[in-house]
Protein backbone atom coordinates (compact mmCIF):
# COMPACT_ATOMS: atom_id res chain seq x y z
CA UNK A 1 0.00 0.00 0.00
CA UNK A 2 1.32 3.41 -0.92
CA UNK A 3 -0.58 6.87 0.06
CA UNK A 4 0.67 9.90 -1.70
CA UNK A 5 0.13 13.13 -1.08
CA UNK A 6 2.06 15.96 -3.04
CA UNK A 7 2.31 19.26 -4.38
CA UNK A 8 4.20 18.31 -7.52
CA UNK A 9 2.40 16.40 -10.90
CA UNK A 10 2.62 12.67 -10.84
CA UNK A 11 3.67 10.24 -13.96
CA UNK A 12 0.47 8.47 -14.75
CA UNK A 13 2.58 6.51 -17.30
CA UNK A 14 5.76 5.61 -14.78
CA UNK A 15 3.32 5.63 -12.00
CA UNK A 16 0.61 2.89 -13.89
CA UNK A 17 3.98 0.36 -14.90
CA UNK A 18 5.74 0.73 -11.67
CA UNK A 19 2.44 -0.63 -9.56
CA UNK A 20 1.56 -3.32 -12.44
CA UNK A 21 5.41 -4.54 -12.21
CA UNK A 22 5.46 -4.78 -8.45
CA UNK A 23 2.97 -7.15 -8.66
CA UNK A 24 2.85 -10.05 -11.24
CA UNK A 25 1.34 -12.55 -9.61
CA UNK A 26 -2.27 -10.25 -9.51
CA UNK A 27 -4.41 -11.22 -12.29
CA UNK A 28 -6.26 -7.32 -12.81
CA UNK A 29 -5.28 -3.94 -12.62
CA UNK A 30 -7.45 -0.87 -12.44
CA UNK A 31 -6.43 2.52 -12.17
CA UNK A 32 -8.50 5.66 -11.66
CA UNK A 33 -6.80 8.74 -13.14
CA UNK A 34 -8.51 12.60 -12.18
CA UNK A 35 -8.35 15.41 -14.57
CA UNK A 36 -9.43 18.88 -13.78
CA UNK A 37 -11.67 20.36 -15.99
CA UNK A 38 -13.92 23.01 -16.59
CA UNK A 39 -17.42 21.53 -15.47
CA UNK A 40 -19.05 24.35 -15.14
CA UNK A 41 -18.14 25.65 -18.48
CA UNK A 42 -17.43 29.49 -16.87
CA UNK A 43 -13.77 29.39 -18.16
CA UNK A 44 -11.82 27.78 -15.22
CA UNK A 45 -8.18 29.06 -14.99
CA UNK A 46 -7.06 27.62 -11.65
CA UNK A 47 -8.58 24.50 -9.62
CA UNK A 48 -7.03 24.88 -5.83
CA UNK A 49 -7.10 22.19 -4.16
CA UNK A 50 -6.85 23.12 -0.05
CA UNK A 51 -6.03 19.86 2.11
CA UNK A 52 -5.83 19.21 6.02
CA UNK A 53 -1.84 18.17 6.33
CA UNK A 54 -1.83 15.46 9.04
CA UNK A 55 -5.34 14.39 8.53
CA UNK A 56 -5.43 13.75 5.25
CA UNK A 57 -2.77 11.17 5.15
CA UNK A 58 -4.96 9.47 7.86
CA UNK A 59 -8.01 9.57 6.23
CA UNK A 60 -6.31 8.19 2.75
CA UNK A 61 -4.68 5.48 4.79
CA UNK A 62 -8.03 4.12 6.60
CA UNK A 63 -10.00 4.29 3.10
CA UNK A 64 -7.37 2.39 1.85
CA UNK A 65 -7.01 -0.28 4.72
CA UNK A 66 -10.90 -0.38 4.35
CA UNK A 67 -10.41 -1.35 0.80
CA UNK A 68 -8.22 -4.00 1.64
CA UNK A 69 -10.33 -5.59 4.06
CA UNK A 70 -13.47 -5.73 1.91
CA UNK A 71 -11.71 -6.76 -1.33
CA UNK A 72 -9.23 -9.74 -2.14
CA UNK A 73 -6.41 -7.10 -3.03
CA UNK A 74 -2.33 -7.58 -3.80
CA UNK A 75 -1.58 -4.45 -3.72
CA UNK A 76 -2.83 -0.31 -3.30
CA UNK A 77 -1.51 2.77 -4.73
CA UNK A 78 -3.13 6.31 -4.08
CA UNK A 79 -1.73 10.26 -5.29
CA UNK A 80 -3.62 12.92 -4.66
CA UNK A 81 -2.49 16.44 -5.38
CA UNK A 82 -3.01 20.00 -3.90
CA UNK A 83 -1.96 23.32 -4.51
CA UNK A 84 -3.07 25.12 -7.92
CA UNK A 85 -3.24 23.26 -10.76
CA UNK A 86 -4.97 24.14 -14.26
CA UNK A 87 -7.79 22.24 -16.55
CA UNK A 88 -5.99 19.02 -18.17
CA UNK A 89 -3.72 18.46 -14.95
CA UNK A 90 -4.13 15.22 -13.39
CA UNK A 91 -5.23 16.10 -9.85
CA UNK A 92 -5.18 12.40 -8.30
CA UNK A 93 -4.79 8.76 -9.29
CA UNK A 94 -5.70 5.30 -7.68
CA UNK A 95 -4.74 1.42 -8.32
CA UNK A 96 -5.48 -1.60 -7.22
CA UNK A 97 -3.91 -5.07 -8.05
CA UNK A 98 -6.25 -8.16 -7.22
CA UNK A 99 -6.29 -11.64 -8.70
CA UNK A 100 -9.94 -10.79 -9.81
CA UNK A 101 -11.02 -8.49 -11.89
CA UNK A 102 -14.41 -7.52 -9.80
CA UNK A 103 -12.23 -7.26 -6.69
CA UNK A 104 -9.69 -4.81 -8.65
CA UNK A 105 -12.76 -2.91 -10.49
CA UNK A 106 -15.38 -2.36 -6.66
CA UNK A 107 -12.22 -1.91 -4.92
CA UNK A 108 -11.23 1.29 -7.25
CA UNK A 109 -14.59 2.68 -7.34
CA UNK A 110 -14.78 2.32 -3.82
CA UNK A 111 -11.80 4.11 -3.00
CA UNK A 112 -12.99 6.73 -5.61
CA UNK A 113 -16.60 7.10 -3.31
CA UNK A 114 -14.73 7.79 -0.33
CA UNK A 115 -11.99 10.23 -1.37
CA UNK A 116 -14.39 12.42 -2.80
CA UNK A 117 -16.50 12.75 0.22
CA UNK A 118 -14.22 11.65 3.30
CA UNK A 119 -10.53 13.17 2.28
CA UNK A 120 -10.24 16.10 3.53
CA UNK A 121 -9.71 17.97 0.29
CA UNK A 122 -11.82 21.32 -0.94
CA UNK A 123 -11.48 22.14 -4.32
CA UNK A 124 -11.90 26.25 -5.22
CA UNK A 125 -12.46 27.14 -8.81
CA UNK A 126 -10.82 30.40 -9.98
CA UNK A 127 -11.53 32.02 -13.77
CA UNK A 128 -10.72 35.52 -14.59
CA UNK A 129 -13.65 37.21 -12.79
CA UNK A 130 -14.43 34.96 -10.06
CA UNK A 131 -13.75 32.63 -7.55
CA UNK A 132 -15.64 29.92 -5.58
CA UNK A 133 -15.35 26.82 -3.61
CA UNK A 134 -16.27 23.71 -5.15
CA UNK A 135 -20.20 22.46 -3.59
CA UNK A 136 -20.14 18.77 -2.57
CA UNK A 137 -22.85 16.83 -4.35
CA UNK A 138 -25.58 14.77 -2.66
CA UNK A 139 -25.04 12.29 -5.10
CA UNK A 140 -21.41 12.00 -3.79
CA UNK A 141 -22.94 11.40 -0.29
CA UNK A 142 -25.32 9.13 -1.60
CA UNK A 143 -22.89 6.92 -3.32
CA UNK A 144 -21.38 5.93 0.01
CA UNK A 145 -24.24 3.83 0.78
CA UNK A 146 -24.03 1.58 -1.95
CA UNK A 147 -20.78 0.08 0.31
CA UNK B 1 -6.38 23.51 22.12
CA UNK B 2 -6.33 24.42 18.56
CA UNK B 3 -8.74 25.30 16.06
CA UNK B 4 -8.07 24.72 12.55
CA UNK B 5 -10.26 26.28 9.94
CA UNK B 6 -10.17 25.08 6.20
CA UNK B 7 -11.97 26.19 2.78
CA UNK B 8 -14.57 29.04 2.98
CA UNK B 9 -14.68 28.11 6.80
CA UNK B 10 -11.13 30.13 7.00
CA UNK B 11 -12.34 32.52 4.43
CA UNK B 12 -14.97 33.95 6.53
CA UNK B 13 -13.09 33.83 10.02
CA UNK B 14 -10.23 35.04 8.19
CA UNK B 15 -7.14 33.00 9.97
CA UNK B 16 -5.59 29.43 9.09
CA UNK B 17 -5.44 28.22 12.85
CA UNK B 18 -5.84 29.69 16.35
CA UNK B 19 -4.94 28.57 20.00
CA UNK B 20 -7.90 28.72 22.25
CA UNK B 21 -8.38 28.05 26.08
CA UNK B 22 -12.05 26.52 26.32
CA UNK B 23 -13.93 24.47 29.34
CA UNK B 24 -16.29 23.01 26.52
CA UNK B 25 -16.56 19.98 27.26
CA UNK B 26 -18.49 19.08 23.51
CA UNK B 27 -17.67 20.26 19.67
CA UNK B 28 -21.18 21.68 20.21
CA UNK B 29 -20.30 23.62 23.63
CA UNK B 30 -17.29 25.11 21.67
CA UNK B 31 -18.99 26.27 18.86
CA UNK B 32 -21.62 27.98 21.03
CA UNK B 33 -18.36 29.78 22.21
CA UNK B 34 -17.27 30.61 19.39
CA UNK B 35 -20.02 32.03 17.89
CA UNK B 36 -20.26 34.54 20.88
CA UNK B 37 -17.07 35.66 19.90
CA UNK B 38 -17.87 37.67 16.69
CA UNK B 39 -19.99 38.49 13.79
CA UNK B 40 -17.12 36.56 11.76
CA UNK B 41 -17.68 33.25 14.02
CA UNK B 42 -21.35 33.54 13.87
CA UNK B 43 -21.23 33.55 10.51
CA UNK B 44 -19.45 30.82 9.62
CA UNK B 45 -21.01 28.86 12.43
CA UNK B 46 -24.59 30.23 11.21
CA UNK B 47 -25.71 26.47 9.56
CA UNK B 48 -23.79 23.33 11.33
CA UNK B 49 -25.40 21.18 8.61
CA UNK B 50 -23.13 22.72 6.08
CA UNK B 51 -20.21 22.21 8.05
CA UNK B 52 -18.23 18.89 9.02
CA UNK B 53 -15.76 18.67 11.88
CA UNK B 54 -12.38 16.39 13.23
CA UNK B 55 -11.01 16.04 16.40
CA UNK B 56 -7.51 15.05 16.23
CA UNK B 57 -7.68 14.74 13.04
CA UNK B 58 -10.36 12.14 12.84
CA UNK B 59 -13.73 13.26 11.21
CA UNK B 60 -16.57 13.18 14.08
CA UNK B 61 -19.98 14.95 14.74
CA UNK B 62 -20.73 18.04 16.92
CA UNK B 63 -21.83 15.98 19.90
CA UNK B 64 -17.90 14.06 20.35
CA UNK B 65 -15.95 14.77 23.63
CA UNK B 66 -13.42 16.99 23.44
CA UNK B 67 -11.67 15.44 26.74
CA UNK B 68 -8.12 15.64 25.94
CA UNK B 69 -8.50 16.87 22.50
CA UNK B 70 -5.40 19.04 21.30
CA UNK B 71 -6.81 19.93 17.85
CA UNK B 72 -10.09 20.62 16.50
CA UNK B 73 -11.01 21.49 12.95
CA UNK B 74 -14.13 23.25 10.94
CA UNK B 75 -14.65 22.75 7.35
CA UNK B 76 -17.16 22.28 4.90
CA UNK B 77 -18.04 19.38 3.57
CA UNK B 78 -15.17 17.58 1.19
CA UNK B 79 -14.55 17.58 -2.19
CA UNK B 80 -12.02 15.28 -2.74
CA UNK B 81 -10.72 13.14 -5.98
CA UNK C 1 -11.67 4.87 -30.36
CA UNK C 2 -8.55 2.46 -31.00
CA UNK C 3 -8.85 -1.32 -31.20
CA UNK C 4 -5.24 -3.72 -30.97
CA UNK C 5 -5.26 -7.26 -31.52
CA UNK C 6 -1.47 -7.89 -31.52
CA UNK C 7 1.21 -10.83 -30.78
CA UNK C 8 3.92 -8.18 -29.87
CA UNK C 9 3.76 -6.94 -25.57
CA UNK C 10 2.39 -3.71 -24.99
CA UNK C 11 3.98 -0.81 -22.97
CA UNK C 12 1.36 -0.05 -20.49
CA UNK C 13 2.98 3.24 -19.30
CA UNK C 14 3.13 4.58 -22.43
CA UNK C 15 -0.51 3.28 -23.65
CA UNK C 16 -1.64 4.56 -20.31
CA UNK C 17 -0.29 7.99 -20.72
CA UNK C 18 -0.83 8.62 -24.34
CA UNK C 19 -4.52 7.87 -24.07
CA UNK C 20 -4.74 10.02 -20.70
CA UNK C 21 -2.48 12.79 -22.89
CA UNK C 22 -5.21 12.40 -25.98
CA UNK C 23 -8.10 13.81 -23.87
CA UNK C 24 -7.08 16.50 -21.59
CA UNK C 25 -10.81 17.63 -21.43
CA UNK C 26 -12.34 14.68 -19.54
CA UNK C 27 -12.76 14.43 -15.87
CA UNK C 28 -11.76 10.71 -15.60
CA UNK C 29 -9.59 7.73 -16.87
CA UNK C 30 -10.09 3.96 -16.12
CA UNK C 31 -8.04 1.57 -17.48
CA UNK C 32 -7.56 -1.99 -16.67
CA UNK C 33 -4.73 -4.66 -17.44
CA UNK C 34 -5.18 -8.37 -17.41
CA UNK C 35 -2.03 -9.84 -16.17
CA UNK C 36 -1.17 -13.65 -17.00
CA UNK C 37 -0.98 -15.31 -13.83
CA UNK C 38 -1.27 -19.33 -12.91
CA UNK C 39 -4.71 -19.73 -11.57
CA UNK C 40 -5.27 -23.14 -11.51
CA UNK C 41 -2.05 -23.40 -8.85
CA UNK C 42 -0.15 -26.31 -11.35
CA UNK C 43 2.78 -24.30 -12.00
CA UNK C 44 1.37 -22.78 -15.49
CA UNK C 45 4.50 -22.19 -17.87
CA UNK C 46 2.91 -21.14 -20.97
CA UNK C 47 -0.39 -19.34 -21.34
CA UNK C 48 -1.22 -19.87 -24.98
CA UNK C 49 -4.09 -17.47 -26.89
CA UNK C 50 -5.67 -18.70 -30.01
CA UNK C 51 -8.07 -15.71 -31.68
CA UNK C 52 -9.94 -15.61 -35.09
CA UNK C 53 -8.24 -12.97 -36.87
CA UNK C 54 -10.52 -10.84 -39.13
CA UNK C 55 -13.46 -11.47 -36.65
CA UNK C 56 -11.38 -10.97 -33.80
CA UNK C 57 -11.11 -7.08 -34.65
CA UNK C 58 -14.62 -6.46 -35.62
CA UNK C 59 -15.87 -7.76 -32.13
CA UNK C 60 -14.06 -6.08 -30.12
CA UNK C 61 -14.81 -2.94 -32.30
CA UNK C 62 -18.83 -3.76 -31.76
CA UNK C 63 -18.12 -4.07 -28.17
CA UNK C 64 -16.70 -0.68 -27.51
CA UNK C 65 -19.02 1.30 -29.99
CA UNK C 66 -21.83 -0.75 -27.86
CA UNK C 67 -19.80 0.84 -24.69
CA UNK C 68 -19.61 4.05 -26.51
CA UNK C 69 -23.15 4.04 -27.09
CA UNK C 70 -24.30 3.25 -23.44
CA UNK C 71 -22.04 5.60 -21.76
CA UNK C 72 -21.00 9.73 -22.66
CA UNK C 73 -17.16 8.59 -23.38
CA UNK C 74 -14.69 10.37 -24.58
CA UNK C 75 -12.11 8.08 -26.00
CA UNK C 76 -11.95 3.74 -26.00
CA UNK C 77 -8.99 1.78 -25.84
CA UNK C 78 -8.41 -1.91 -26.42
CA UNK C 79 -5.30 -3.81 -26.67
CA UNK C 80 -5.64 -7.67 -26.68
CA UNK C 81 -2.73 -9.71 -27.08
CA UNK C 82 -2.91 -13.18 -28.89
CA UNK C 83 0.27 -16.22 -29.06
CA UNK C 84 2.57 -17.64 -26.63
CA UNK C 85 2.17 -15.67 -23.07
CA UNK C 86 4.18 -16.74 -19.69
CA UNK C 87 2.80 -15.79 -16.25
CA UNK C 88 3.34 -12.27 -15.28
CA UNK C 89 3.03 -11.21 -18.94
CA UNK C 90 -0.02 -8.67 -19.35
CA UNK C 91 -2.07 -9.97 -21.71
CA UNK C 92 -4.57 -6.71 -22.33
CA UNK C 93 -5.75 -3.75 -21.64
CA UNK C 94 -8.77 -1.69 -21.43
CA UNK C 95 -8.90 2.18 -21.16
CA UNK C 96 -12.26 4.72 -20.83
CA UNK C 97 -11.91 8.53 -20.78
CA UNK C 98 -15.44 10.03 -19.73
CA UNK C 99 -16.52 13.74 -18.39
CA UNK C 100 -17.40 11.57 -15.11
CA UNK C 101 -16.37 8.52 -13.41
CA UNK C 102 -19.10 6.39 -13.23
CA UNK C 103 -19.03 6.43 -16.93
CA UNK C 104 -15.85 5.65 -17.30
CA UNK C 105 -15.83 2.99 -14.41
CA UNK C 106 -19.10 1.13 -15.55
CA UNK C 107 -17.46 1.51 -19.36
CA UNK C 108 -14.60 -0.01 -18.42
CA UNK C 109 -15.90 -2.85 -16.62
CA UNK C 110 -18.78 -3.23 -19.22
CA UNK C 111 -15.80 -4.29 -21.55
CA UNK C 112 -14.03 -6.88 -19.74
CA UNK C 113 -17.37 -8.65 -19.56
CA UNK C 114 -18.05 -8.71 -23.00
CA UNK C 115 -14.69 -9.33 -24.09
CA UNK C 116 -14.39 -11.87 -21.67
CA UNK C 117 -17.43 -13.88 -23.47
CA UNK C 118 -18.15 -11.96 -27.14
CA UNK C 119 -14.66 -11.54 -28.23
CA UNK C 120 -13.19 -14.76 -30.06
CA UNK C 121 -10.13 -15.81 -27.94
CA UNK C 122 -9.37 -18.92 -26.01
CA UNK C 123 -7.10 -19.78 -23.93
CA UNK C 124 -4.76 -22.79 -23.12
CA UNK C 125 -2.86 -23.57 -20.35
CA UNK C 126 0.87 -25.65 -20.64
CA UNK C 127 2.03 -27.13 -17.72
CA UNK C 128 5.09 -28.99 -18.05
CA UNK C 129 2.94 -32.36 -17.55
CA UNK C 130 -0.06 -30.91 -19.55
CA UNK C 131 -1.99 -28.77 -21.74
CA UNK C 132 -5.47 -27.75 -21.44
CA UNK C 133 -7.87 -25.32 -22.92
CA UNK C 134 -9.52 -23.25 -20.48
CA UNK C 135 -13.39 -23.87 -19.78
CA UNK C 136 -15.40 -20.43 -19.90
CA UNK C 137 -17.04 -20.03 -16.51
CA UNK C 138 -20.95 -19.85 -16.03
CA UNK C 139 -20.09 -16.68 -14.12
CA UNK C 140 -18.47 -15.07 -17.12
CA UNK C 141 -21.95 -15.40 -19.02
CA UNK C 142 -23.69 -14.50 -16.38
CA UNK C 143 -22.00 -11.24 -15.78
CA UNK C 144 -23.50 -10.04 -19.11
CA UNK C 145 -27.11 -9.99 -17.68
CA UNK C 146 -25.66 -7.28 -14.99
CA UNK C 147 -25.94 -4.81 -18.42
CA UNK D 1 -17.66 -22.00 -47.97
CA UNK D 2 -14.70 -22.00 -45.58
CA UNK D 3 -15.27 -23.99 -42.78
CA UNK D 4 -12.78 -22.71 -39.55
CA UNK D 5 -12.57 -24.19 -36.29
CA UNK D 6 -10.94 -22.71 -33.43
CA UNK D 7 -9.42 -24.04 -30.00
CA UNK D 8 -10.61 -27.63 -29.33
CA UNK D 9 -13.09 -28.04 -31.85
CA UNK D 10 -9.66 -27.53 -33.97
CA UNK D 11 -7.42 -30.08 -32.46
CA UNK D 12 -10.76 -32.07 -32.35
CA UNK D 13 -11.17 -32.23 -36.28
CA UNK D 14 -7.52 -31.80 -36.66
CA UNK D 15 -7.34 -29.21 -39.12
CA UNK D 16 -7.97 -25.31 -38.81
CA UNK D 17 -9.99 -24.82 -41.86
CA UNK D 18 -11.25 -26.56 -45.32
CA UNK D 19 -13.99 -25.47 -48.31
CA UNK D 20 -16.56 -27.65 -48.20
CA UNK D 21 -19.25 -27.41 -51.10
CA UNK D 22 -22.69 -27.81 -49.64
CA UNK D 23 -26.01 -27.20 -50.11
CA UNK D 24 -27.12 -27.18 -46.41
CA UNK D 25 -29.60 -24.46 -45.89
CA UNK D 26 -29.15 -23.42 -42.02
CA UNK D 27 -25.92 -23.89 -39.73
CA UNK D 28 -27.86 -27.23 -38.14
CA UNK D 29 -28.32 -28.53 -41.76
CA UNK D 30 -24.40 -28.02 -42.37
CA UNK D 31 -23.65 -29.70 -38.78
CA UNK D 32 -25.50 -32.40 -39.79
CA UNK D 33 -23.68 -32.79 -42.95
CA UNK D 34 -20.44 -32.95 -40.74
CA UNK D 35 -21.27 -35.14 -38.33
CA UNK D 36 -21.72 -37.70 -41.23
CA UNK D 37 -18.62 -37.60 -42.56
CA UNK D 38 -15.89 -39.29 -39.57
CA UNK D 39 -15.56 -40.03 -36.28
CA UNK D 40 -13.53 -36.94 -35.75
CA UNK D 41 -16.32 -34.58 -36.63
CA UNK D 42 -19.05 -37.28 -35.06
CA UNK D 43 -17.14 -36.06 -31.87
CA UNK D 44 -16.34 -32.59 -32.34
CA UNK D 45 -19.70 -32.17 -32.89
CA UNK D 46 -21.32 -34.05 -30.13
CA UNK D 47 -22.48 -31.44 -28.05
CA UNK D 48 -23.82 -28.86 -29.77
CA UNK D 49 -24.48 -26.75 -26.29
CA UNK D 50 -20.28 -26.99 -25.86
CA UNK D 51 -20.01 -24.93 -29.04
CA UNK D 52 -20.77 -21.70 -30.60
CA UNK D 53 -20.99 -20.55 -34.40
CA UNK D 54 -19.84 -17.78 -36.25
CA UNK D 55 -21.43 -16.86 -40.02
CA UNK D 56 -18.93 -14.62 -41.45
CA UNK D 57 -17.83 -13.38 -38.94
CA UNK D 58 -20.64 -12.45 -36.48
CA UNK D 59 -21.74 -14.35 -33.63
CA UNK D 60 -24.96 -16.53 -34.65
CA UNK D 61 -26.89 -19.33 -33.42
CA UNK D 62 -27.45 -23.12 -35.30
CA UNK D 63 -30.94 -22.25 -36.63
CA UNK D 64 -28.95 -19.49 -38.76
CA UNK D 65 -29.41 -19.59 -42.71
CA UNK D 66 -26.31 -19.98 -44.50
CA UNK D 67 -27.82 -18.15 -47.55
CA UNK D 68 -24.45 -16.47 -49.08
CA UNK D 69 -22.44 -17.29 -46.04
CA UNK D 70 -18.91 -17.28 -47.15
CA UNK D 71 -17.38 -18.36 -43.52
CA UNK D 72 -18.75 -20.74 -40.69
CA UNK D 73 -16.77 -20.91 -37.75
CA UNK D 74 -17.30 -23.21 -34.75
CA UNK D 75 -15.37 -23.18 -31.58
CA UNK D 76 -16.12 -23.39 -27.61
CA UNK D 77 -17.32 -20.64 -25.69
CA UNK D 78 -14.29 -17.67 -26.07
CA UNK D 79 -12.44 -17.17 -23.16
CA UNK D 80 -10.87 -13.27 -23.90
CA UNK D 81 -9.95 -11.19 -21.64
Amino acid sequence: MRIVVQEEPFDLGAEAEAFAASRSDMGAIVTFTGVVRDLSGKDLEVMEIEHYPGMTEKAVEKIASEAAQRWSLGDVLVIHRYGRLVPGDRIMMVATAAPHRRDAFEAADFLMDYLKSRAPFWKKEHTAATAGWVAAKDEDEDALSRW
Amino acid sequence: MDILYFAWVRERIGLPKERVTTKAATVAELVTELRAREDRYAAAFADLSALRVAVDQELTDFDASLEGAREVAFFPPMTGG
